[in-house]
């Protein structure tokens, strides 16, 4: 095999190890002693490093790994941020409408007025800070009533929780006696 | 004539199996001798050795469907030529058409899927995995887009669904819906879910929006698949969760 | 940025994401167009290729990934001594060839096809990730309708659901009047 070759096999096993490789390893695959293999190993990082390439080889404790290169770190960050995330879902959405308008409530009205389950929305909007607990209900098991946060008004920039939009036509009377 | 010994599960189906007969046989597939091939396939189940009802079913539609066409052409013909159109084989020529199609490209992918193993990928590690999920996200990107209004708007729609379910005056003006739920169609619908989800809560096999024929039907349909051994369920403990899952073969009564 | 730089940067988020990267994302994350951030992946690609390196990168339905060379693969084999990838069983094959020349479809109308029940078979493809839910059909009883998967895609090296081995016709002129 042409040493071209080789630097190849090298380092499609460092790729897609994911984890150090131990010069012996490598130096047993290719059928080579551990100087030749740790020669052709060296030439390849020095090939990523001259040509400021985008992957690097480092060397731990005689072990070999693949590795991002230094200057690339922030934009690898960028690439994991936000805008490819999640945004608010519209379950997440009416449950904190419920919360805001019907507030101090506990998960189990919540879950009376929306008809499912709503544990997952309500820890998204408690781990968001966008509702908090405001107190417990003074019923067998204490449950926990839910409100919105101070994180919440200044949000959506009003001063406090009675400047909601007021629900004027539909059927608020009905909503109240329920 | 020789005994031939056959058996079944070599074939995939009965289309595989007439396929067969008609390759070996050498048959136009746009010209296939009905009555011959009937008798053939026929003779084939005949010498199945292995003759178990469940994988004989569908062998058997087969020959229903077989011996019908058949004696289609054995029927006088009406004098009307309009009905002369219509070959009584068309339907079936047509199936055999389509799986001779798919039969015919999987050998091309046999090639592909030994070619792309030489191929491999790796998973993202664990750092990556952890970059991924904390990467800070500022509430103002989580609550892009949502104003005050919409908070608004999502209040009212989720009083309005909620009234609309109570108010059973209202709800009993409507007209009766179709029946557009069977129990038979439930229970593959739950056959599916657990082919996504081996073990599935008991809430999740009744859909979001169903109403209340869709839960009764739905429940039916899981009684039924329990009834059959087709899957369990577990509850351990008192109002605990419900869990289904496929029959493991074992009661767990 | 220079344009070394930006395939230095593309080459790092290759290398890193352990999945295909949608063209957007790399192209937003080096703050590109995507004509520019194709043609600097296109450039890449043609390097590791021409170069004959143990890396490659494959487009997979828009998307890009890192992948080791076929040529490396005996002897990435032999470092994990790994046997050989059981091929899929013919009834398997069949009915992802169905599932993918015809998606959507819901398991009865994969059964009409093959003539025979397809419930192990589909459940095999699922687990194998080859194949998952895209939603459910607007009739009686909402059917969940299957279609394939990237994992699929790379499992048999294939670029998009639209660059599939054409099927054959066989003759469909020949079914005139008989």
């Amino acid at each position: 095999m042409r040493l071209s070759e080789l630097e190849a096999v090298v380092e499609s096993l460092l790729f897609i190890s994911g984890e150090a490789v131990p010069l012996s390893a490598i130096a047993q695959t290719i059928e080579m002693d551990k100087a030749t293999a740790k020669a052709i190993i060296h030439t390849l990082a020095d090939k990523y490093e001259n040509e400021k390439r985008g992957i690097r080889i480092i060397e731990i404790n005689g072990a070999y790994q693949m590795c991002t290169a230094a200057e690339c770190f922030e934009y690898i960050r960028n690439m994991y941020k936000s805008p490819n995330r999640q945004g608010l879902t519209q379950v997440v959405l009416e449950t904190l409408a419920i919360i805001a308008y019907k507030q101090p409530l506990t998960r189990a009205q919540i879950e009376e007025i929306r008809g499912v389950s709503a544990e997952h929305a309500v820890s998204k909007l408690v781990e968001k800070n966008l509702v908090c607990e405001v107190g417990r209900m003074d019923s067998p098991g204490k449950p926990i009533m839910f409100g919105t946060t101070n994180e919440f008004l200044r949000y959506f920039g009003f001063k406090n929780v009675s400047e909601l939009p007021p629900l004027q036509e539909t059927a608020e009377s009905q909503v109240k006696d329920d | 004539m020789v005994k031939i010994t056959v058996r079944l599960n070599a074939f995939e189906g009965p289309l595989d199996l007439l396929y067969h007969l008609i390759e070996k046989n050498e048959i136009d597939i746009y010209d296939i001798p009905i009555a011959r091939l009937t008798d053939q396939y026929l003779e084939y189940l005949d010498a199945a050795e292995d003759r178990d009802m469940d994988g004989m079913s569908e062998f058997l539609v087969m020959a229903a469907t077989l011996l019908e066409i058949k004696s289609k052409f054995l029927l006088p013909k009406p004098k009307n030529e309009e009905a002369e159109g219509v070959d009584p084989r068309e339907e079936l020529i047509q199936r055999l058409l389509e799986y001779k199609k798919i039969k015919d490209v999987t050998a091309e992918w046999r090639q592909c899927e030994e070619d792309a193993a030489f191929t491999l990928y790796k998973e993202a590690d664990q750092a990556v995995k952890q970059l991924k999920e904390n990467a800070p996200q500022s509430l103002e990107d989580y609550l892009q887009g949502v104003a005050l209004e919409d908070l608004y708007l999502a209040f009212r729609q989720v009083m309005a669904r909620k009234e609309t379910k109570v108010d059973h005056v209202r709800s009993s003006f409507k007209t009766v819906p179709r029946d557009l739920f069977t129990v038979q169609e439930k229970m593959e619908y739950i056959r599916d879910m657990l082919i996504l989800q081996p073990k599935t809560t008991f809430f999740s096999i009744f859909r979001k929006k169903a109403g209340r024929m869709e839960m009764v039907v739905t429940f039916l349909a899981l009684l039924e698949l329990i009834k059959r051994k087709e899957v369990q369920i577990l509850q351990r403990m008192t109002f605990g969760e419900i869990t289904i899952s496929r029959f493991d073969g074992r009661d767990s009564a």
